[in-house]
């Protein structure tokens, strides 16, 4: 549906109210996933393989099961086997039956009375091993000589003479690029590598379960999607839907790390097996051998442009590997990776690859930052080879409404241009550069997603709201989706209270994820009011004696639809629901749908960099991001978006990656020696919000959550190429990598 | 193993209780003493979401034995508000909205609130430098430094 | 008749055209089409794709109206962070 | 594992000598407790020294300091006296973890945990520094740079612990600096490290001078070269040039998650420069 923007004036959307969860979160109050308890609880722990790649032989449990306090042990056998594609990687990566395929691949489960029995029995575990051969690159996983990680999972898609372990492949674009070539003045032509890099939650996963003997179920876990983790877990226990309840905690973050399941089923197996509720939670090593990194990739990009700056071709082709099994993100990179641009010519091919690493989790707008990175950096090459402002270049070539996009359909209104013109125009952009020091500049991209999406909203006989949802908020979205129910009903956003359901309490929703949940959640719940409004229209006609049609919606009072319906005070939210069991039972309002028109988001990011030209050290000195919100809801947890997703961006720009040993086991699983960016590493975030409707949503919502993520690394990258003189092409810079490309000379 | 009993104070109470000598104090507060206010993000000193006083000075709970408490005073997240109020950082924090998923929130609380005992007017430098060993991966830190120094202000002029 | 796009992969099925028409109102008569008149596509259609009508995604929306005059393309089913 | 907080050296020592499984020694807990929780180390003993009379002092002595073994950093940092005259040392115990490690890492454990890459060792072999064991055959001074004899291993025998580190007088226009380098600004681990400590004369030439290197070999390189190329000068580019050469040719590293043979060891000479320089200025200033 499209919701043609009248020019409306908000009264609450756009204020900066405190956050319905603000004050349990700064006392300690509020319940994570680890800060549970059930009585009689027993504690769980899970053996992982040390290999990269290895037949499970044989495992004996008996000693781990004859150990004091030892209650229950699992193994993958204690799964149901599921024969579907993906489920049946979920039910693999969970337990491995007959192989490990990574280091830290879980390997059987054990509770007991404390952790430390859980943590002994698992050395009495006995599992042997027969060690096969392993492959960590993407590169040369895709030999023909390359180790199989998994057989006979490649796609009718890919074509034929290739390594097993490619499994997918895509191609996108249109136009001719030979052609389109041809006219070029310039062409440049690189290839780039990233690292896999973590989302770097600081909660580690957590669950506790409670399953019963006539199949019932209960299950309290940090997750982006309870429905998710109930349709996965149902079908690995061999429950019905109905009879597992999961309860969401509030989520100590996830940025796409937390849409999968790792511990629940063996926690409710384990529950299963031993009569007695399981807690198990994650250690900060087990989440980055085991839990979903981001894909690593090869990527080469080929790009035509005119001594003008008129892009003229690009090509891209993206080689991306998501682990040991199967995954599609590349696709998502190579739709994305030109969306900034219209082009005449364009084509990008992409490529998954099986490799010996865990099973890929979705990293805030998955796939497409490394491919934006790689084209970003050959468009700025260009720029600087043609003495060209990267701006102007930039804005020459921008994607507009009408534009056909580099994956297919037209875009409607976009906001790219003026996010580069804000660009442009911020003292950010003019400020002068020391030595050593170099300007990047990025655009990004990102789809958004709308999806299935159910809300209830209840009026309660004192005037006030509650509004049942199903996403976990992870970064603010309570208080915004009170802001549009207080917008949409009139009341103030203190009478409103936001809360997130479990699965047995409301209908589907999909996970938190695609950015959707402010878009998507938000028109739900503008419907869900209307909705109730509707109701209170009803109430207020029967009441007045008049026509429900005559009634309308005004400030948060039902009044006389104009002159010719009467005259009658207005009857306010509050007056209608003290009377709602007199005038026919209580008011709800409820809206469910799949929700479509979410609308495409672009940001732009200035970043400088010095470096140091003796130890190849980067310090970033000032950052600003510009994106296009559509409508900022609560505009404090947009740039709270916009920052974080910079912060996470630079540090996969400069430091973060997964390091593995020739034995393919990784090397830094820990916060020491995976280095994420700590406060002093970090300048202030400058942000400016633009807000160019989305015409797909009541309020112009756009999703903000995955974008920011996207510039990052092309901005840095480009900062430190400029800074330094030498064109960089692979992540994270590393000071030796930075000052191996120097002292190159 | 044999448990060991333990007499310390936490947030001004006077607490008892029994424990393994190789259990953390951040073990015991969060199983033992139901102050799960204190998180674990790693376990090993590296992200500052188990930050606690012990005798006045900032620490990881998890690098600390709950049997070295012995007759300490140890003050927590928990301890932070007073009955009826929020101490001046809670309530700048969620007014600059500093936290995201909030895990990170009460060690960084902790931490910024041992800063400003010590040093009420921390230059931004100091302040990151400061709260270098607690992660935060939602905020960009941009809104916390900010926090943090608006409540510094606030504290001051009180 | 509707010109669907197709993205890069899909033409192989579909002689390597960029655009087939198909006799379709709606999404799901969409993909029932495609699948008739080219079975090659319909392991992918089988797990999952989204169309873009006239720029706007719909993943699932079976009954999702499609007019002759709008702009179709066929999209890979995506997933998000 | 039985936890004992040990009265006294005396008690301490008795305790670790009878014991016959093993025995770790606990002060700040910055290692152990991370050895414990990744189940590296399962110690059947532990003394905790802290509460030992002495150990958490830092005393005036022969014109210098004397620091109790369980002095945590951050006691270390609020002493004035002793940071003005070994800022570099201040600095380098500051640069170890967070804060949060700051309230509980001592000198003696960064010492005895015998990592190459360790931030104060560095600091105390340039120093000069004494290490006070004491053992069941009564005390001995070590010098620092005796202490490690391989990565992970020290030279004390069974029943000997920490009990204090002599910091020796400092003659007029002495300084020292330290100086690690790290892809992080904090909460890192040292790719290469330097400390230096000279003293001057009164023209402000280099009468003296210790040049020590970390994570560039084994244990920790005390360089008698770097030291040579710095002497008798007032670190003129000629000077600057040896030094740093000189450093690199020093360097016997590895190459591993956290740098390269190659980076260490050019590294190594550009912060044996910049650490020179920075004590040097302190001296003269």
């Amino acid at each position: 549906m499209n919701y043609v923007s009248k020019i409306r004036k908000f009264k609450q959307v756009g204020t900066r109210p405190a956050r319905p969860d603000g004050d349990d979160k700064v006392t300690g109050r509020a319940l994570y996933g680890a800060d549970t308890v059930a009585p009689g609880m027993l504690m769980a722990a899970v053996l992982r393989s040390p290999h990269a790649h290895a037949q499970i032989v044989s495992i004996d449990f008996s000693a781990a099961l004859a150990h004091d306090g030892v209650k229950a042990v699992v193994t993958g056998a204690d799964l149901v086997a599921q024969d579907e594609g993906s489920l049946r990687d979920i039910q693999e990566n969970c337990l491995a039956t007959t192989r490990v395929l990574y280091d830290g691949h879980a390997v059987a489960a054990v509770a007991a009375l404390t952790l430390k029995a859980a943590q002994e029995a698992l050395k009495l575990i006995k599992v042997e091993y027969s060690a096969l051969p392993h492959v960590i690159e993407v590169d040369d996983a895709m030999r023909a000589d390359a180790p199989i990680v998994q057989s006979g999972r490649a796609l009718e898609n890919v074509p034929e003479g290739f390594s097993q372990n490619v499994t997918y492949h895509c191609q996108f674009g249109h136009g001719d690029t030979d052609a389109g070539f041809a006219l070029a003045d310039e062409i440049v032509t690189r290839s780039f590598k990233t690292a896999a890099t973590h989302q770097g939650y600081i909660e580690p996963h957590a669950c506790l379960a409670q399953m019963t003997t006539d199949g019932k179920a209960e299950l309290w876990c940090c997750t982006q999607g309870q429905y998710n983790v109930r349709d996965i877990c149902s079908a690995l226990l061999g429950l019905e839907g109905s009879q597992l309840r999961v309860t969401a905690s509030e989520i100590g973050g996830g940025f796409g790390g937390k849409t999968n399941v790792f511990i629940e089923p063996l926690a409710l197996a384990l529950s299963h097996k031993s009569g007695r509720p399981v807690k198990l939670v994650m250690s900060r090593s087990e989440v980055f051998r085991a839990t979903g990194p981001t894909v690593s990739s090869s990527i080469d990009v080929k790009i035509g442009m005119t001594r003008d700056g008129r892009i003229t071709a690009g090509r891209a082709e993206l080689r991306y590997s998501g682990g040991a099994f199967p995954n599609e993100t590349v696709s998502m990179g190579a739709q994305s990776a030109f969306a900034a641009y219209d082009m005449a010519a364009v084509e990008t091919l992409g490529w998954n690859v099986l490799t010996n690493r865990p099973k890929e989790a979705a990293y805030r707008a998955p796939g497409a930052p490394m491919a934006i990175y790689a084209v970003e950096s050959v468009v700025d090459e260009l720029s600087q080879i043609l003495n060209l402002d990267p701006i102007d270049v930039r804005l020459k070539n921008a994607a507009r409404k009408g534009s056909k996009s580099s994956y297919g359909p037209t875009f409607d209104d976009v906001g790219l241009i003026e996010t580069l013109e804000a660009a442009k125009a911020h003292p950010h952009y003019q400020a002068p550069l020391g030595p050593n020091q170099g300007r990047g500049l990025s655009a990004g991209f990102w789809f958004n997603f709308g999806g299935n999406t159910c809300v209830s909203l209840n009026v309660n006989t004192d005037g006030t709201i509650s509004v049942i949802e199903g996403n976990p908020d992870i970064g603010g979205s309570r208080a915004s989706i009170s802001l549009m129910a207080a917008e949409e009903l009139g009341v103030p956003y203190e009478k409103i209270r936001t809360i997130i359901a479990d699965t047995a309490s409301l209908g589907h929703n999909d996970i938190t994820d695609g950015s959707r949940v402010t878009f998507s959640v938000g028109l739900a719940t503008i419907k869900a009011a209307q909705d109730a409004i509707q109701k209170m229209c009803g109430r207020a006609a029967q009441i007045w004696g008049i026509d429900a049609d005559a009634v309308t919606w005004e400030d948060g009072a039902a009044v006389p639809a104009g002159e010719n319906a009467g005259k009658f005070p207005p009857l306010s939210l509050a007056e209608i629901a003290a009377v709602s069991f007199e005038t026919g039972g209580p008011i709800a309002g409820h809206f469910e749908v799949n929700a479509d028109g979410a609308g495409v988001s672009f940001g732009v990011h200035l970043c400088d960099a010095e470096v140091d030209p003796e130890t190849g050290a980067t310090k970033i000195l000032r950052y600003t991001v510009f994106q296009d919100a559509g409508r900022a809801v609560h505009p404090s947890y947009v740039e709270g978006q916009m920052q974080g997703g910079a912060a996470q961006g630079i540090g996969w720009a400069l430091n973060e990656e997964y390091i593995y040993g020739k034995d393919g086991r990784l090397q830094n699983s820990g916060f020491l020696d995976y280095r994420i960016p700590v406060a002093s590493d970090l300048p202030r975030i400058d942000t400016v919000i633009l807000e160019i409707p989305n015409p797909g949503h009541p309020y112009g919502v756009r999703g903000v959550g995955e974008t920011p993520i996207v510039p990052p690394l092309g901005a840095v990258s480009n900062a430190v190429s400029r800074a330094i003189g030498k064109r960089l092409t692979q992540l994270p810079m590393s000071p030796p990598r930075i000052l191996q490309a120097i002292l190159k000379g | 193993m044999k448990n060991t009993h333990i007499a310390t104070k936490v947030n001004g109470d006077g607490v008892e209780f029994t424990c393994e000598p190789d259990e953390t104090l951040l073990e015991v507060l969060r199983n033992r003493l139901g102050l799960t206010g204190t998180k674990e993000g790693c376990g090993t000193g590296d992200c500052g979401a188990c930050s606690v006083l012990v005798n006045g000075r900032l620490v990881c709970s998890c690098l600390v034995l709950a049997v070295e408490t012995q007759g300490a005073e140890v003050s927590t997240i928990e301890g932070m508000a007073s009955g009826d109020g929020l101490h001046i950082l809670q309530q700048t924090f969620i007014d600059h909205a500093a936290l995201q998923c909030g895990i990170c929130t009460p060690g960084i609380l902790i931490a910024a609130k041992a800063l400003l005992d010590k040093n009420p007017s921390p230059t931004d430098s100091e302040l990151r430098f400061w709260l270098a060993g607690n992660l935060c991966r939602c905020t960009g830190y941009d809104k916390i430094i900010s926090a943090v120094q608006a409540a510094a202000a606030k504290m001051r002029a009180a | 008749m509707v010109a669907v796009t197709l993205w890069g992969t899909m033409r192989q099925y579909a002689n390597d055209q960029e655009k087939v028409e198909v006799q379709a109102a709606t999404f799901k008569e969409l993909c029932d089409a495609l699948i008739r008149d080219y079975p090659g596509m319909q392991p992918q259609i089988e797990r999952g794709v989204s169309l873009a009508i006239d720029g706007r995604i719909y993943k699932e929306a079976w009954f999702t109206p499609i007019s002759a005059d709008s702009e179709v393309v066929l999209m890979p089913f995506m997933q998000g962070g | 594992m039985r936890y004992v907080a040990a009265q006294t050296a005396v008690e301490a020592v008795e305790l670790l000598a009878n014991e016959a499984g093993i025995s770790r020694i606990l002060s700040g807990g910055t290692d152990l407790l991370v050895q414990l929780k990744s189940q590296m180390i399962a110690p059947d003993l532990i003394v905790d020294v802290k509460h030992i009379p002495g150990m958490r002092d830092i005393l005036p002595h022969e014109g210098g300091f004397r620091i109790g073994a369980a002095v945590s950093g951050a006691e270390l940092g609020e002493h004035k006296a002793l940071c003005a005259a070994w800022p570099g040392l201040a600095e380098g115990f500051q640069l170890i973890g967070s804060t949060q490690v700051q309230g509980r890492a001592t000198l003696a454990g960064n010492l005895c945990n015998a990592s190459p890459a360790a931030d104060t060792v560095p600091c105390l072999v340039a120093a000069g520094a004494i290490v006070r064991l004491v053992g069941p055959n009564g005390s001995r001074d070590v010098a620092a740079e005796s202490v490690i004899a391989a990565p992970g291993r020290t030279v004390l025998t069974k029943g000997e612990f920490v009990e204090s580190i002599f910091l020796p007088a400092r003659p007029l226009k002495s300084s020292d600096a330290y100086l690690r380098f790290t892809p992080r600004s904090e909460m890192d681990i040292a790719v290469v490290s330097c400390a230096v400590s000279v003293t001057l004369a009164p023209d402000g030439m280099i009468v003296a001078a210790r040049v020590a290197l970390g994570a560039v070999a084994p244990t920790v390189l005390l360089d008698s070269d770097c030291v040579k190329a710095i002497i008798g000068t007032k670190l003129e580019a000629s000077a600057m040039a040896a030094l740093a050469k000189a450093a690199s040719v020093a360097c016997n590293p590895i190459d591993d998650k956290r740098g390269t043979i190659e980076y260490r060891t050019h590294v190594a000479g550009v912060l044996a420069r910049r650490t020179a320089q920075i004590a040097f200025d302190r001296a003269g200033a």
